[in-house]
């Protein structure tokens, strides 16, 4: 037996990608944010979707171009602070934003991608946050239902892939990589090096190739990618 | 039958070979078939089977078998491991059977009274993969017919099985109920009829042979 | 800043352990399986353990021992089939076993570990093993109520560990260990080599130090540990 | 304030420190002070900050600033890092605050209508560490009260905060509300009510000064 070969042109791999869709982005700040893909589809312009991510990123990096260009209609999030036309389209009207409490959202995400339907938890129960959420009795307390979130597609940051697509972080890059490959119907990875089947020690691998359907090697990195001097 | 199930497996699946007959399925694909295998205790691309002189102690199939890796394998926790099972990541599944329905139930954990054991991962493999076919002798060992009208054992799973591949035919579940679409060389349509305890449809013209 | 010392004899990390005591136990068949830790405890013979594992080993290895002496009085687990002595006391109601599907154990045994109070799947909801346990509708869809499980105690047997806690495991022991290590209120680990602080790498680390109490060092490994010849 | 909240930190804890005055703690333990810094965008064992010529761009605590690691460190998925959190490991948390009220109700994420970012992972720490210390002054720029009879903005998490250090003075909240601990050198026990917007119970005898 032999492992199938992933690896794809990054044109090829976002066209799979349609109006509407769900789209699941990698990355907590700047580490671990699929930026090239992310231009990808800036370029190629698919409107009216649904982005789930921990943070809008920064001005003029990430997911702002995708704000910038009228292409995000809601955003699933726990942090938008950062970044300050997310907050203003939130104002505005002209995004709608669905705030989790950080862990809740990687325990959403993880649950889609663990094929359960929801999970029960006392976070955020008393706050705004947990406000309309159905409630019922586990083991004599009340506990709060939080759905499983999956996406259309997943995006991700790898630091280094074999072609069959199994996957490598670097630091606090993996952050909710590996919980976005679990959870999305199509997976594509970018990755800063990609290596030939055999060179990923199977004891070192952060996500299983099976959950990964596209490979995209970067030839170079952007500035985005870059230590930010504020 | 086995070799005959083995091209059930199309190039650049996820497969999962259940404990016994399907185990052996392995044996019958070519050393550059691009499969991946995944076993439920935490490896995708299962290699070779390993004599117990080459084993290595920490690297088995929930059979218990010892296996060997190839290159592109990962390891992985319990919960990632079913994660790809009950996320559809799983193509194929292949499972032993006591009893499998018309409908598609599948019986194969329990026999009140005389076997316990409990039902280790089959449920979520039954329930999840994307298509479950089973392999089993088509009669049990006293000659009773294992493809049932009701399924009289505890169940795995509802409705879930696709295809059977027994010693005596190929038979597919379908909203109809059974159909055969193959019988073993030497096997007549007769024979299958005669061993299978439910409605079985038969194709138009000629029956394959395998 | 510097990480602490979490090394500890056997005899004392095992006599933390009471009478009555909820305890998991890593592994998966052989690999994984701390054996060491557990022939301590059939030494010290606390009883009336619930122990909470995948299987029951084999005869004569592993949980056989705490089943031979008497000291379980329930088991939660997926899979007896290879241990002869299970079967046995559980059909003369000797102990009391608790079955589930494999991964239903596991995301039971993470629910615990991530501090969830339950998990909504729809695993064996039309067969016995889901008979009487709660339902609720998610997302128009019935799902059923699976509630996390934590221990007092959880014994892992890992590859590779450092001073302070960080653990790796080889191969197919990994199994059950990472997710036992966040899911007890005390988390003891065997490990085949104990390392100093910095001699396991950050990315390659499986279980993080923060989730161990206590680090036990095998010093040679018994013939339970070894390949079985059936 | 800063190096009295430092002394708050026992030897062997797994600590995580919040953006702002918390973070800043760090700068007062000693090299050799035996703690694991956590930080939930998956890291223990946090190093010194780093200058932006000395940064791994890949290595980045909650708050965006460059850390490091030290012997020992380790890196885990979002789940991996708030599973610690929910679970009891954190033996303690420092959180800045924009409101604490005297049964310990903590609010630091929201004011409605002028800044709404969302929680982050405040919510799980307010909630979930085993200790929950604020770091904050004790009035806001414009002079108003932080520490309240009730909190007036939505909560981070209710009933969660068990002290706070303000540069005026460490109060803790108790079951009968708050209590003067220490004062700040050349602060009056006056002036400490006086800029408390609730009853504040007084020591018996002479307080402590930090």
């Amino acid at each position: 037996m032999i492992l199938p070969d992933k690896t794809t042109l990054i044109e090829d791999a976002i066209a799979g990608i349609r109006d509407g869709a769900t789209v699941m982005l990698g990355g907590f700040g700047v580490p671990g944010t699929p930026f090239t893909l992310i231009r990808e589809l800036v370029r190629q312009g698919q409107r009216d979707l649904t982005i789930i991510k921990n943070d809008a990123n920064e001005a003029g990096m990430g997911v702002d171009h995708l704000l910038a260009n009228g292409q995000v209609a809601r955003l699933i999030t726990t942090h938008i602070g950062l970044n300050p036309r997310a907050v203003a389209m939130l104002n505005s009207g002209e995004i709608d934003v669905e705030f989790c409490a950080q862990g809740i959202l990687a325990e959403r995400v993880r649950a889609g991608g663990a094929g359960l339907k929801a999970i029960l938890t006392d976070i955020a129960m008393q706050t705004e946050l947990g406000a309309g959420k159905p409630r019922i009795e586990v083991n004599g307390a009340e506990a709060m239902v939080e759905t499983a979130l999956r996406a259309d597609v997943a995006l991700l940051h790898a630091d280094q892939a074999d072609v069959f697509g199994n996957l490598d972080y670097a630091a606090t890059a993996r952050n909710f990589n590996p919980l976005m490959a679990m959870a999305a119907d199509h997976v594509i990875a970018e990755a800063e090096a990609v290596l030939p089947l055999g060179d990923l020690p199977p004891d070192e691998v952060h996500t299983p190739g099976p959950f990964v359907d596209q490979v995209v090697r970067l030839d170079a990195l952007s500035e985005e990618y870059g230590v930010v001097r504020r | 039958m086995i070799s005959r199930a083995a091209r059930e497996i199309a190039p650049g699946m996820v497969v999962n070979l259940g404990i016994g007959l399907p185990t052996k399925v392995v044996d019958h694909l070519a050393p550059d078939f691009p499969v991946c295998l995944h076993t439920e205790n935490g490896l995708t691309g299962i290699g070779p089977t390993l004599p117990v002189e080459d084993a290595d102690r920490n690297l088995i199939d929930a059979g218990g078998a010892y296996v060997s890796t190839i290159p592109g394998s990962a390891f992985f926790d319990s919960a990632t491991s079913f994660s790809l099972v009950r996320s559809g990541r799983l193509d194929l599944t292949m499972l032993g059977a006591f009893e499998v329905a018309q409908n598609g139930d599948l019986a194969n954990w329990k026999i009140p009274g005389k076997f316990s054991p409990g039902a280790g991962g089959g449920v979520e493999l039954a329930q999840k993969a994307q298509r479950v076919v089973v392999l089993s002798t088509h009669t049990d060992r006293s000659g009773k017919p294992k493809l049932l009208a009701d399924c009289t054992l505890p169940l795995t799973a509802k409705g879930c099985v696709d295809r059977i591949f027994t010693d005596m035919a190929v038979v597919d579940v379908t909203p109809q109920g059974f159909a055969l679409r193959e019988i073993a060389e030497g096997v007549s349509v007769d024979q299958v009829i005669a061993a299978t305890d439910a409605e079985l449809s038969l194709p138009d013209g000629e029956i394959s042979v395998f």
